[in-house]
Formats: structure tokens, sequence, C-alpha cells
């Protein structure tokens, strides 16, 4: 279930990120950006997707 | 009896854009147009004045060549062979229309010429012959509004009267020229003429011209204009025309000035011949559509300068894409908050998004940001330092709403403050990019550095 | 003693906006400069000749005008005054560098004239005096190469082998030139001397010019400089240099071409006079840092052409900016992916990020979309229609890589491309941002709709 105050959080990210948070499942609302006022970057969803697998392998 | 999927209704730049994006995705299209492809666009507007214009600029840099370490030993001699002048300007028309008609060949869409009527939305009538279509998109343009002063309409049979039509077409040099208007058609014919060497005289309603930019552009402009040479004349109210005088009040008195050519220059109207049977609705602009642009009548779309929004050649385009789109099943729409304007005056005005009041008003915690040319070493180079560019900002986020540049090249350098626009860029992120040196872009880099900060290669504030 | 937070060694663009930005953000600042401040950029580099070409670009348009409805009676006594050329260079490079001076005193730093020599990272010594500072920046910048060819040495003492700043300041109008060198720099003096009516002869030692751009940007350039009369002898060997003659080895045969001067440009090396103390790590291309600008020595920062990341004034400056703002504790860094390079030719030449060879080499799944400039509308009205975009994007994302215009403005047009990549946009952004007509940056656009799908404009692909 989707907050309602967290959809509401307007988010900077690149384009390349948002297409590449789909793509890798991550929630681009939960993730910190790098960029100039903390906009989101495909770095950051990249170590997002990078740590989201690590913590499923640690699951294992 | 033919049969489409999409019969456009004109062939500008609205029309004929529509029609090849549309028979990109899969339509059987055809484009009626009654005179020539290209609209006014490319016969009578944006490209035949800005041929001209390259000639001013040339025409402007050569009487200065010495300046530069060029010397011309007969510059007296030196001048405008009109004839020749007029002969390119028609070459380059007569390719880039030839240009769209090869492009309406390669997409497969058929082109009728005629008046196209339509008896209702699925059948169009034209020369005699009846078409049978699925969807229609209209775009038929804009035409010139002679105003209502006593005068014009025997001025401008007589030829002394002219619209921008005319202007583009005369048969020599004008001595002199009377411009009634100020908007942004008007300020490019000052230029053009006034560089030319005409001697220009601006009437103009309000207390400034270009009165829907951003006030340091406008007042730009205006002061770059009179120190060139043209006279503007405010606050007037035009009375009457006899011959190649116009007579106006200004001040309380009567006054007049006569030129060769009194050029009207006081706005267009929409295009509505041939449309009448589909009961349309339109409003003060012109016919109204939603944000697919589909009028109040289902399967009718109307783009361009007859939508009135903002009457700009690559305003028509992307609205045609729009109608293609919508028709053919993607929805898409257009921010005209991110849709830029140029004004190819020397120097030329680019602007995009909100003007600093503008944004003010739309409630916006608005922060502004200028660097001027004058501090910019290309300029130098150059040798063209008027200008400057005003970044509008919402200081809550950084975000761009706004930028206005006036420089040699803003035409060109607006599209990255229209990229900037479109991709929601930050103050932080134009500041950030490193722009090429020595370039005029510096100026855009610098204002970013001025709103986050403070710009480096700034004196005082 | 004189104490300070941080010692700048070197005036030019590196440096000094180090300087600045180090002073905004409230440290005690120096700047040793032996010689102008401003450095090789504004005094004998980037200023100067962007100066000498914008009246090359004058006097070839003029030679033009009849095209352009413009008629001279007396072309063939239209000359360039070299005297007023050079008087005007000089007053440019002046009023540029007066306004760094400017800047020096308006941030309150101190500018010490005179050679510096570290002692040890926290001691300079300079005209005899010993200074101490907090933090070092290096940006002491490059210097000419001359290449170890036979006679070489005692051209350049005779005057007949001259370099770049002996290109920029010759005392007549040369009629001949051979130069040494394919290179962005020889590039723009082989535009600037043959539009200036000097005979040129470049000889090239491997088989194509500009051997680090994109391949179709170095065709097209080579292409268009050899119709404009430029002689360009690839796959050459130089053997040596006698008064005014180059010898030299192509196809298997000892060859040789004559002219007034031979321009040496064959590449610089980094200054690292007076730094020896400081024992730092060099590498192939200059000074070895981190990516905060550090060196190998704690506190000692170096920062533009002495690291020779890429030689260009605007990567020294950012790279000065990043040094500073490392010291006061913001920790930024360059993407140099995201850096533009210009080359001001005629047509000019605008890069940014990745060719397409070097996109494939790094494993992205490379689309590229080409646009010409052939089919721009503004282009035709400008009567300057060689060149084109060209977009390399990665397929999966459709995120752009690298942007890469041929174009009368495409110095300026660049920028829009750079805030693309900053802002990671895709094709499918330029596509939507709609641009405004006629403009030159409408190929970005088509060349986007191209990568995307389809471009509007074109009839073959
Ligand atoms: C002097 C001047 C300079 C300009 N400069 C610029 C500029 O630099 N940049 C810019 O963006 N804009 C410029 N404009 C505005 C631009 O020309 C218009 O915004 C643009 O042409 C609108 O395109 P359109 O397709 O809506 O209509 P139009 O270009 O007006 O085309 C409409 C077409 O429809 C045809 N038509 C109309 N009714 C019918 C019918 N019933 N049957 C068949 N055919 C029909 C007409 O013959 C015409 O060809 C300029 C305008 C002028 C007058
Ligand atoms: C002909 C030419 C054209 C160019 N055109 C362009 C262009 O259009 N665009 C572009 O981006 N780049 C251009 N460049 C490159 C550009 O000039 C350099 O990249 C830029 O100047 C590098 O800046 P810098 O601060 O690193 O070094 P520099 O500009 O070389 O400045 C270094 C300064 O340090 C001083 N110095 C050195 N050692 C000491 C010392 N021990 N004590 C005191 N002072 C010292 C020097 O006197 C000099 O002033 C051009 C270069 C040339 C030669």
């Amino acid at each position: 279930e989707v907050t309602q105050n967290q959809s509401a959080k307007k988010i900077l990210a690149t384009p390349v990120a948002r297409k590449m948070a789909k793509d890798l499942g991550v929630d681009i609302q939960t993730v910190i950006g790098t960029g100039p006022q903390g906009r989101v970057m495909k770095a950051d969803i990249k170590a997002a997707a990078d740590h989201l697998e690590t913590s499923a392998a640690n699951n294992l | 009896m033919k049969n489409f999927d999409i019969v456009v209704l004109g062939g500008g730049p609205g029309g004929y854009v529509a029609a090849i994006k549309a028979s990109q995705l899969g339509a059987k299209v055809a484009v009626i147009e009654m005179d020539q492809l290209g609209g006014v666009c490319l016969n009578i507007g944006c490209i035949p004045t800005k041929t001209l214009l390259r000639t001013a600029k040339l025409y402007q840099d050569l009487l200065n060549s010495k300046a530069f370490g060029i010397d011309i030993p007969g510059m007296e001699h030196v001048e405008i062979n009109w004839e020749n002048l007029m002969n390119r300007k028609k070459t380059v028309v007569k390719k880039v229309v030839g240009g769209v008609q090869q492009l309406m060949k390669y997409n497969n869409i058929e082109v009728i010429n005629g008046f196209g009527t339509l008896l209702d939305p699925h059948t169009v009538e034209v020369n005699g012959e009846r078409i049978v279509t699925k969807n229609l998109i209209l775009a038929t343009g804009s035409s010139v509004k002679l105003p209502k002063i006593e005068g014009i309409e025997e001025g401008y049979k007589q030829g002394t009267v002219i619209d921008s039509t005319g202007a583009i077409e005369l048969k020599a040099h004008p001595k002199s020229m009377t411009i009634l208007g100020g908007g942004v058609i008007a300020v490019e014919f000052a230029t053009l003429f006034n560089s030319l060497g005409t001697k220009v005289t601006m009437l103009q309603r309000s207390d400034v011209i270009l009165k829907n930019l951003d006030e340091d552009v406008r007042n730009t402009i205006q002061r770059h204009l009179i120190n060139e040479g043209v006279e503007i004349i405010t606050n007037t109210t035009l009375k009457s025309i006899s011959g190649q005088t116009t007579y106006y009040e200004s001040e309380g008195a009567l006054k007049s000035v006569k030129s060769d050519f009194i050029l009207a220059s006081l706005g267009r109207v929409p295009n509505l011949k041939g449309i009448e049977n589909l009961n349309l609705k339109v409003g003060r602009k012109g016919v109204e559509v939603d944000s697919h642009m589909e009028t109040n009548v289902k399967g009718v779309y109307a783009v361009g300068d007859m939508v009135g929004k903002m009457m700009l050649a690559h305003v028509a385009s992307a609205e045609g894409i729009v109608a293609a789109e919508a028709i053919m099943g993607t929805k898409t729409k257009i921010d005209y908050n991110k849709v830029p304007a140029c004004i190819y005056s020397f120097p030329e005005v680019g602007v995009i998004g909100y003007s600093e009041e503008d944004a003010k008003k739309a409630g916006f915690d608005v922060g502004t940001s200028v660097f001027p040319l004058s501090a910019n070493g290309k300029a130098m180079a150059e040798g063209e330092t008027t200008g400057f560019v005003k970044i509008v900002h919402d200081k809550k986020y950084g975000e761009v709403l706004g930028v206005h540049i006036v420089a040699s090249h803003a035409t060109d350098m607006i599209a990255e403050a229209a990229v900037s626009l479109e991709l929601e860029g930050t103050i932080y992120d134009l500041a950030k990019t490193i722009h090429p040196h020595p370039t005029l872009s510096e100026i855009v880099m610098e204002a970013a550095h001025g709103a986050v900060d403070k710009p480096i290669h700034i004196v005082k504030m």
C-alpha cells in the first residue's frame, strides 16, 4: 500500500533514473539522490538496485 | 469517391507536419491546400523574413567592417541590390516549399490543390468533388487584420499601406517607412528596414513595444532600436491615413508622419472560411480545442494559428503532431509554458516560460538572476555585447521557470533553456553544466551560478 | 611574512577562477602570476584567436555578399587592414584581461606578479620573498612543444617557423603558410588564414585530421576545408625544415612545400617549472590528481592544462572550482564525458560525450541518428547548409550518450546537449522539447525524432 504523503513528495530525478528504477524495480521515493539539489541520478538507482540484490542474497 | 483516414485542411506548418506524422503512424492522409504548401511560414512569414534579415545583418556588419580590420575603399557605393535580394528570397522560399512537396510524396500523402469546404465532419468538397474522411485536422492558419482607421483601406488598395506580405515584396529599396504596431513582427521589420538604411518610425498605442515580454527584455530591445536610429513613438492613437501620411494623436495634439510606405502590423485573425458548417466553438483567440487539439466536434481537430494559443510555426507543428498522435491512439499534450518564442532582431531575443511578473502573479516564490553579455569574452571578441540572460526560478526547489535571452545568437541559445525546462532542470543543474569557452552560452551558466550563489565573472551585482 | 589560506600558482582560467571561487567561499587567497592574468586563454589562446576568426568570417561573407544581394563596387580593392586587425585583437585582449584584474580586486584576491617557486607544500618563494599558505592550487598551464625536426629550432629563431603565439602576432598578411599538425588549433588556424586569403597547406602524420573526433565530424570538416581551398596532405613524415621550405616524406618519396611561414601546431606540454620540490606524481599527460583535483601531496591541488585531462579553458575553470570547493569542504567532481569541446572553424564544431566508436567500445547498445543541416530552413535562409547533428544514444533507456554538431553556430548549440547530458536526458525528451522555428537547433529535435522513430523533415534516410 502506498501512503498518501509519500506519493505526494516531489522527487527530482533524471529521465534515465526514472526509466532504470522502473526497469529494476527500485522505488524511486526511497532513493537518496546525489545529483545537484538531491536529484536522483542513474548511478543512485544502480547503487540502490545493487543494494537490493545483496540484501536479497543475504536473506537466502 | 476518395476516402481517407485523415484529411488535413491547410498545408502550413501545422497541417503538413500533422500529415507527415499521421502518415508515419500508418494513416492514409490527404492535405487540401488552396495556395502553396508551407503556408504563411514558408511562403510569406518565417522563411522569407529571415532570409531578408540575413542580408540586413551582413549589410550592417559590412558598414561596420573598418572596426574589424577590413577596408572597403568604395564604401559609399556599397548598396543593396534590391532585385538580387528579392530573387534570393524567392529562391530560398522555392527550395523550402519544394522540400515540403517532396516530403508529401515521400510520405505518400495526397496533396489536393483547391479551397476545401466542409459539408459535415466527414465530407469535404474541393474543386467540385467530394472527399470522405474518418477524421479531420483543420489547420487553416490566420490572416492579417487591418484595423479600422480612416483611409487605411484606400491606402491598401493604392499600395502605400502594406502588410507583412507587401513588406517582403517591395519593388525597390524604400527610403522611409512608418510601422503601425509594436509586436514581434513589427520589431523584426523595424530591424530589417532600419538596418537596410530605411528611415523607420514606429507608432505604438501603449507605452512600450513588445508588451507581452519580460520587462528587461522589452526595455533592452526598445533602447537598442532607438540607439540604432529607429524612431519609436509610444502612447499614440491612430487617427487617419491619407496618401503617405499617417495622422495620430500624441500628448493631446494631432501629429503626422509621412513616409514611402505605411506597414500595418496590428495582429492577425484566424481563418474560419470553409468550416462554417461544422459549428465549431470559437473563442476570443480562435477555434476552441481540448488538450489533445480536438474541437467540440468528435473527430475534428484544429491546430496552429486558427486555434491561436501562440501564433508560432513551431507551436502549429507541435500541435499538428499532438492531433495526429491523438487520432492514431496516443494521447500527448503540450505544456505551453515550455514553448520558446524568438525575435530575430539584432541582437536576437529568445524567451521561454514565465516572465518575472507572470511568475510572481502565478504565486511562485520567485528568484531572478541576470548576467550581462558585456562581461562575456566571446561577445567582446565578436564585438556584439548588447544583451543579457535573465533566469527566473522557483526558490523552493530551484526549478527554472523562465529564461530570457537577448544576444546575437539568442534564437539558437534558447534551445538549452527549452531542454532544461522540459527536463525540469534547476538552477543547480544549469550552474553545474560545463559550458564551452568562449561561447555566448556561458552567460546562462553564469546567471545560474548567480541564482545559486554568485556568478564568477561579475564585479558588481 | 605573508600568510594565506590558499595560494594559487598561475593566473589562467584554471587559477583565476579557482581563486574567485575560493574567495567567494570565504578563503584568504593570493594568485601568483609571472606574466599576464588570464593565462594562455585570454592572452594568446581562446580570445585572440576568436577575435581574429570573427574578422575572417566577416571577410569571407563579404567576398560572398553579391549572392546575398549586396553590391560592393570596388570588391577587388577590399582588403584586410592588418594593423587595424592586430590593434582590435590587442584591444579585446586588454579588455578581457582588465576584466580579470577587476575581478581579483572585487574579490579581495591579492595578485603577486612574479615567478613562484615552491619550497615545500606550504611555502612559495616569489621575487625573493617567502609566502606561507595552508593549501595550494597549482594552475601553471602548458606550453608549446616543438617537435624534434632538423632545422626547426633554427627556423624558430629566424622567425619562419612560428607557434600559435607567433601566428596571432604576424606583422603582415601572410601569402602562404604551412601548418604542421591536424588538431583543433591547427584546424582553427587553417580556417583563419585560408579565409583571409592565405594559401594554406596542412601536413598531417596520420591519414585524417582531428583524429579524436567522431568519424562523421572529422570527414565533414576535412572535406569542407579542402573545398574551401586548404591543401591537406595526410600520411606524411616530417623530415626537415630549411628556410621557408618543409621537407616531408609521402608515398615513399621526399617532397617539399615552401611558404612564408611554417606554423608548428603539434601539441603542448605541461608547465612543471617551479614545483619540482613538491615531488608530485606526474603521468603521461601531466600532474596526477584524484577526482577532487588533489595531488599525491595532501593540501596540494592541481588543475587545468598542467593536469592535461582535456586541454580546454572551461575544463581548467571547472577543475579550479572543484579544487576550491574541495579545500573549502565540499567534495564535487567532474564527469569528463559531459564536457563539451568546440572547434571555431567555418562551419563550427561542437561535440560532447561519446563518439559512435567510443560508445561501442564502452559496451553500450549504441543507436545513432543523423540529421543534415541541408534540410533545415534557417540554414537555407542563412546560406550556410554544410553540417549535421549526430546523436549517439544507448538503446536500453534511450539515454543520450553523445552529440556531435557541425553547423555555423555549433559552439553555442552544443550547450543544449550539455544540459541534456547533465540531466541524463533521453532521445525521447529531446524529441519532445519544442524547438523554435526557424532555428538551426531544430536539427537536434529532428535527429532525436529520428532516433526514436523517424524525423519529420527528411526524404530519405
Ligand atoms: C511576417 C511573418 C513572420 C513570421 N515569422 C515567424 C517566425 O519567425 N517564427 C514563427 O514561429 N512564426 C512566425 N510567424 C508565424 C507563422 O508563420 C505562423 O504561426 C504559422 O504559419 C502558422 O501555421 P498554420 O499551419 O497554423 O497556418 P498557415 O501557415 O497560415 O497555413 C494555413 C494554410 O491553410 C491554407 N488554407 C486556409 N484555409 C483553407 C481552405 N479552406 N482550404 C484549403 N486551404 C486552406 C492557407 O492557404 C495556408 O497555406 C510569422 C508570421 C508572419 C506573418
Ligand atoms: C591558440 C590557442 C587557442 C585556444 N583556444 C581555445 C578555445 O577556444 N577554447 C578552449 O577551451 N581552450 C582553448 N585553448 C586552450 C586554453 O587556452 C587552455 O586550455 C587554458 O588556457 C588552460 O588554462 P590553465 O589555467 O590551465 O593554464 P594557462 O592558461 O596556461 O595559464 C597558466 C598561467 O600560469 C602562469 N605560470 C606558470 N608557471 C608559473 C609559475 N611558476 N609562477 C607564476 N606563474 C606561472 C603562466 O604565466 C600562465 O599565465 C587554446 C589554446 C591555444 C594555444
